[in-house]
């Protein structure tokens, strides 16, 4: 600690030595008369004397920040929908979470999954389950489960995790051709978080809790199962599925 | 009326002399007010004390007396007080010019009576 | 009633003594000239009597009081000087306008008017001014905060003719209408030596004469004729100048009171008694008595 | 003779309405600086990201950080400059005394550091106005003079005291500098070598960890550093000889 203090004191010396400089090479060049100077100081002080009321009204795109309570339900609910998938009893479900749903007729016996960029790790859980029908119909749900950011630091706060499931791009789902399937990942997404305080760092008193800020860091919450997005297949007895990855079928 | 400020007079005497001469001329008569220290002051552009100097010069010979409280005032004999004085200045000066003129010319006392008293008695014949 | 008094007055920069051995005492309501050479400590004398610099020994009141940082001193004297600085932010009207505030004798129309008479602008600025018309300038602040003890250091450096003659008129005049203690130094003696009262002349750092201007005027006797006469009347007499005219005739200034000879005597010795002006004698009196700047060519 | 005779309190009065009046350039200077701030806030806000295989989050903070240190640096060199000689000539046309004009001085600097508080406060709101316009930003923490009047007001006057004690520091400095550049080095010298002796980082780390225990902690260390060098200051210009 004590030597990044010196440090940092010297780089304060230097940058008052650099600003010194400057007003003084300033002052060198400016006439400054009474009258404009009162206008000019009474302009600038109306501006920030508005500039709160101004900021208090633009809109703002404000974001929910969970409590452990309201986390807890999320996942539950998470926990819920992945049992009902495996169960067929997505029906509840599909009012929250189904995002896009299709269905599509075929002549052969046999469809491939293909996953691209499973490399990067699958943001998208597929599961497919046999019915009893004798038909050629394919139907695919994709649903979307609550997904958090955790713990954002950021100086004085404490950390705080948000649902951010409405900003997500969908996963492009597409048929290459009659019997191939191909699931990719859902182009990356750029969140960005502002936070603002009238509190800084230089006089950040001995408050324990404000005091957290010791690592900044934003993680995402690993689920036990990667990715926020099920694809839940539904395919009749007689057509076969394949896959390179393996998979599980459900009745 | 501007001073001789070239250091050959004090400054006071020449405001006496201006007063003497206005006195003369009948600008100012008997019992007339007599400018002030502060009015002479700015007349001539001068420090009031200087001009006060050259009152108190006036009042010593009494050509002007003072009331107190109203000012200085022309006595009565002023006029003629300032002549006479004038008049003995002046001749009291000739005088000494010709005495230093006959000592160069080495004209003797006697001599030099002789010539005035001749002088004055065709003066008188005249 | 003396308002200025000084009583041994000395003051050292580092090593060098700029005042020594000053004691005067000046009285209400004077106009006195501060007179001596460059570098006699006139300024430094007028500094200490405004409370901007400390005497390193001896005594000075003003008003009775000690002027340096003495608030009372400060607020009924004023020294007028050409370093006179004003923030670069103030016109003339504005500095007039605080002076309004400070002073509380000031007299804002007089310093209108003679702003006007001068054509000074109230809109320009202090540091935009030539140093004829800053001095100007200054001298009118001066004379409009009518202050009791009003202190000119050079006041009228770099104004031309007319403006000397209207300041020395604008001087007499308020003064006659607000009588004050009032010292001048300036180089220009004759040019103002009839508003003078007194006379203060310092030479190198000390008092050397304190009198009124007509004692002065009749300080000294000028004799002007053959050198072998005068030197026989002027042995064992202080001579305060002398100066060889021509060959055979010379010029001595003596202090009047030694001068008891027969007037008829001398001039029958073909020599002449000649006044010597204030401005002459203030130059003889602190000239170095070893000869004047001919005897430096003349070597 | 009639003397004018006007108290102390009058007189001084006068005198800050003039050295207000004569600073007036100074408080332009301090536009100057915060206008830089709120540059230089915009540019470069202290914030983080992270990056998942389809998510890149990024989060930014924007405090007054920036503002009040240039603000500071700005009266650091307000105090030293009051202390020049040209400036403490301006005051002597007029009516004063050297302590009265340092009093003046000080009376003055309260009241310059107020106002640079309140306008480095204000300045991170123009800073958020141009964050909102530019792009409609997910607002993670809002913490604003009406939902958190509390910390708006203990980091305000925090800030006014911090700036007050810079200027403080300029202007002592500045002060011994006039009288003496040898004392000035002596003291500048001292304080380099604490830096590097532990002993002296200790002092140095106890005031500051003494200021951080809380708001009144923080005012006391900041009177007393302030105090202490306007006293001293004013001490030195009693004795201090205008040069001509």
């Amino acid at each position: 600690m004590t030597n990044f203090g010196i440090l940092s004191i010297l780089f304060l010396l230097l940058i008052i030595f650099i600003v010194v400089l400057f007003i003084k090479s300033m002052s060198k060049h400016m006439r400054l008369n009474q009258r404009p100077l009162k206008i000019f100081i009474a302009f600038y002080t109306t501006v920030l004397i508005i500039a709160p009321i101004i900021y208090l009204v633009l809109p703002k795109t404000e974001v929910t920040i969970l409590t452990d309570k309201m986390q807890k339900k999320l996942s539950l609910e998470n926990q819920m929908l992945y049992n009902a998938l495996f169960e067929n009893k997505t029906a509840e479900f599909d009012e929250k979470f189904l995002v896009n749903e299709w269905s599509r007729e075929i002549k052969e016996k046999e469809i491939f999954l293909k996953m691209m960029n499973p490399e990067e790790g699958s943001q998208v859980g597929i599961i497919v389950q046999q019915s009893d029908a004798l038909s050629n119909q394919i139907t695919g749900k994709l649903y979307r489960k609550n997904y958090f950011v955790e713990e954002i630091h950021l100086r004085n706060f404490d950390s705080v995790n948000i649902n951010i499931v409405d900003t997500l791009n969908e996963p492009i789902i597409t048929w290459e051709d009659a019997t191939t399937l191909v699931v990719k990942n859902p182009p990356n997404k750029k969140l960005s978080f502002v936070s603002v305080s009238d509190a800084t760092d230089i006089i950040a008193f001995n408050n324990e809790d404000s005091r957290k800020n010791e690592s900044t860091v934003v993680k995402i919450k690993e689920w036990e199962y990667a990715g926020p997005y099920y694809l839940l297949i539904t395919v009749p007895k007689n057509i076969k599925v394949w896959s390179d990855e393996g998979l599980r079928i459900y009745k | 009326m501007q001073l001789n400020s070239d250091g050959t007079k004090p400054i006071y005497v020449q405001i006496a002399e201006w007063l003497e001469n206005e006195i003369i001329a009948d600008h100012l008569k008997t019992d007339d007010k007599v400018y002030s220290q502060y009015q002479l002051a700015e007349l001539f552009n001068i420090n009031p004390a200087t001009a006060g100097k050259g009152l108190t010069l006036l009042l010593e010979e009494q050509i002007v007396y003072k009331k107190r409280g109203l000012g200085m005032f022309v006595t009565a004999e002023a006029k003629k007080m300032i002549l006479e004085k004038r008049r003995n200045e002046r001749l009291t000066l000739m005088i000494q010019e010709i005495v230093l003129e006959a000592k160069r010319l080495m004209v003797s006392e006697d001599e030099l009576i002789t010539l005035i008293k001749r002088a004055s008695s065709k003066e008188e014949g005249k | 009633m003396s308002v200025i008094q000084c009583e041994n007055i000395e003051k050292k920069f580092r090593k060098k003594k700029a005042l020594q051995n000053i004691t005067f005492q000046i009285e209400d309501e004077k106009i006195t000239g501060l007179v001596g050479r460059n570098g006699t400590g006139k300024t430094t004398l007028l500094r200490i009597l405004a409370g901007f610099t400390k005497q390193t020994s001896g005594t000075v009141t003003v008003f009775d009081k000690t002027p340096f940082n003495n608030l009372f001193v400060s607020a009924n004297s004023i020294l007028i000087n050409d370093q006179m600085q004003f923030p670069g932010s103030f016109n003339l009207q504005d500095i007039l306008n605080y002076a309004t505030e400070f002073y509380g004798k000031w007299d804002a129309e007089l310093a209108a008017r003679l702003l006007q008479y001068f054509r000074l602008n109230p809109q320009s600025y202090h540091s935009d001014l030539s140093k004829g018309m800053k001095n100007t300038f200054n001298f009118i602040f001066g004379l409009a905060t009518r202050c009791d003890v009003t202190l000119f250091d050079e006041p009228i450096n770099g104004m031309d003719e007319a403006v000397r003659k209207d300041v020395y008129r604008a001087l007499l005049k308020d003064y006659l209408a607000y009588p004050r203690t009032i010292i001048i130094s300036s180089h220009f003696l004759d040019e103002m030596e009839h508003l003078l009262e007194d006379i203060l002349l310092l030479d190198e750092g000390k008092v050397a004469l304190h009198k009124s201007l007509d004692e002065l005027r009749e300080y000294a006797v000028g004799l002007l004729g053959p050198t072998e006469a005068i030197k026989r009347w002027t042995a064992g007499l202080e001579v305060l100048h002398e100066k060889q005219v021509v060959s055979n005739q010379m010029y001595t200034v003596l202090k009047a009171q030694d001068c008891t000879f027969n007037e008829q005597q001398l001039l029958q010795e073909g020599i002449a008694f000649m006044p010597v002006s204030a401005n002459d004698l203030c130059l003889y009196l602190t000239n170095s008595r070893t000869g004047d700047i001919d005897d430096v060519f003349n070597e | 003779m009639s003397l004018t005779n006007k108290t102390f309190a009058e007189t001084l009065q006068v005198q800050v309405k003039f050295k207000l009046h004569a600073y007036l350039g100074m408080i332009v200077y301090l536009i100057m600086v915060q206008i830089v701030g709120i540059l230089m806030s915009l540019m470069g806000p202290t914030g983080m990201s992270s990056v998942s295989s389809f998510i890149d989050i990024n989060a930014e903070m924007y405090t007054p950080t920036v503002l009040i240190f240039l603000s500071n640096l700005w009266a650091f060199y307000v105090g030293l400059l009051m202390t020049r000689h040209d400036q403490r000539a301006d005051i002597m046309p007029f009516v004063s005394t050297r302590i009265m004009s340092s009093i003046g001085d000080v009376v003055v600097l309260v009241a310059l550091a107020v106002y640079a508080g309140i306008t480095a406060m204000l300045s991170n709101y123009v800073v958020r106005i141009v964050i909102l316009l530019k792009s409609n930003k997910h607002m993670l923490s809002d913490e604003n003079m009406f939902s958190a009047p509390e910390v708006f007001i203990e980091n305000l006057v925090a800030f006014i005291f911090f700036i007050l004690c810079f200027a403080a520091v300029g202007y002592f400095l500045g002060m011994i500098a006039q009288k003496s550049k040898k004392v000035l080095f002596i003291i500048v010298a001292v304080f380099f070598s604490m830096l590097f002796t532990s002993f002296g980082q200790e002092i140095l780390l106890g005031t500051i960890k003494i200021a951080q225990f809380g708001l009144f902690s923080f005012m006391g260390v900041m009177i007393i550093l302030s105090a202490s060098c306007f006293i001293v200051a004013t001490f030195l210009a009693g004795n201090l000889e205008v040069k001509g």
